[in-house]
């Protein structure tokens, strides 16, 4: 097993790091371009969350990243010590957002592109969203058993 | 030091990367041209191997975070 | 400021990772293409030392690295609680190597990349190099300032 944790300011020009970091380890896996850039979007939206959200922008708040690389699956953790989501269920709901200003599809994409999809919340105390992907889709893998 | 330094240069050790620009669209096209001869997306091992250079070029390559010295750079060199 | 740390399992893959992890938070400051390229050779020869030299290759133990962006300057750490070096002068020395087989010169390349650079290490304990670097050469800047 191979596994990296980042800890990073709540700024927002570090969800670019976060994204070539994650992508930097992901890519020690079978993964596509496109599988990448999936896996990007779901740890910028992720990330953003917590910033935004989670520490309502405080630059001197620290976001952490944990990643585990365990044979074909990656494992991507999102934590923050923020202020948590009251109602979980209502936040994952697809155009939810408690920002009038803000789409509500960041957790959507993250659904929508990791195989395993996981979010614990307490207010006050901080989220913690968990994901995890396979690398090798079952269509590329399809295609190259024929 | 300043020697370690020009040995390196001079020896290529260390390649600067001409363009971040000119590896991502050289990714895209091994991509194409993968895909038509696979008949399926190449992975990007399989891409930095047709192509050449470590995973982690093809990583940095397609994203965006570059500096607007190091574009300086790459557009005037 | 900004800052960053990053821990991942000694495994010579995660050069790659941490070098790439370096750039982007490099990147945000005004280095130029070939700025980063140094920085990087110096952060892959510091992690490849405590992969190799610090741990003996057990991928069992956890290299960090800690980073601070403060104004113009990038200041990176990299730590290990591996076995430490017995003598800091001769092991700075250049070509001095303790396995017949390498080159000696990772010290070197640290200190000609880096501006600013120390390592303080305790035998059984672990090793801890520092090193700083500023954005914006003076020759280009001159150059930019025309
Ligand atoms: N890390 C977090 N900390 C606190 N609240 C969060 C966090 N992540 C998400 N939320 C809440 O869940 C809602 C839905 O999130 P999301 O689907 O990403 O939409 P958006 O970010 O556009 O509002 C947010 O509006 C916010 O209220
Ligand atoms: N993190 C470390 N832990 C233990 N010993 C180290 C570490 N880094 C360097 N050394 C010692 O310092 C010597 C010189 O390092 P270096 O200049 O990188 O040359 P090389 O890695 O080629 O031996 C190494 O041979 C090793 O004995
Ligand atoms: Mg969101
Ligand atoms: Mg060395």
């Amino acid at each position: 097993m191979n596994k990296a944790a980042l800890e990073f300011s709540s700024r927002p020009e570090n969800v670019a790091f976060a994204r070539v970091a994650v992508a930097a380890l992901a890519s020690q896996l079978d993964f596509t371009l496109s599988d990448l850039e999936e896996i990007k979007v779901a740890v910028s939206e992720a990330v953003t969350n917590a910033i935004i959200h989670g520490y309502d922008n405080n630059p001197e708040c620290m976001v952490r990243l944990e990643i585990k690389i365990v044979e074909e699956f990656i494992e991507i953790e999102i934590i923050d010590t923020g202020k948590g989501i009251k109602d979980i269920t209502k936040a994952l709901e697809p155009a939810y957002s408690t920002d009038p200003e803000r789409m509500g599809l960041g957790f959507s994409f993250m659904q929508s592109f990791m195989e395993n999809f996981s979010v614990s919340s307490s207010p006050g105390k901080g989220t913690r969203v968990k994901m995890s992907r396979r690398a090798g889709t079952p269509g590329r893998k399809a295609v190259s058993e024929q | 030091v300043g020697e370690i330094r020009r040995f390196l240069r001079d020896d290529n050790l260390i390649k600067v990367s001409r363009s971040i620009k000119e590896t991502a669209y050289k990714v895209q096209q091994t991509r194409d041209v993968l895909v038509a001869k696979m008949g399926r997306e190449p992975t990007v091992n399989e891409i930095a191997v047709e192509l050449g250079i470590p995973n982690e070029e093809v990583v940095t390559a397609l994203d965006a975070s570059i500096s607007p010295a190091s574009i300086y750079e790459t557009l005037h060199q």
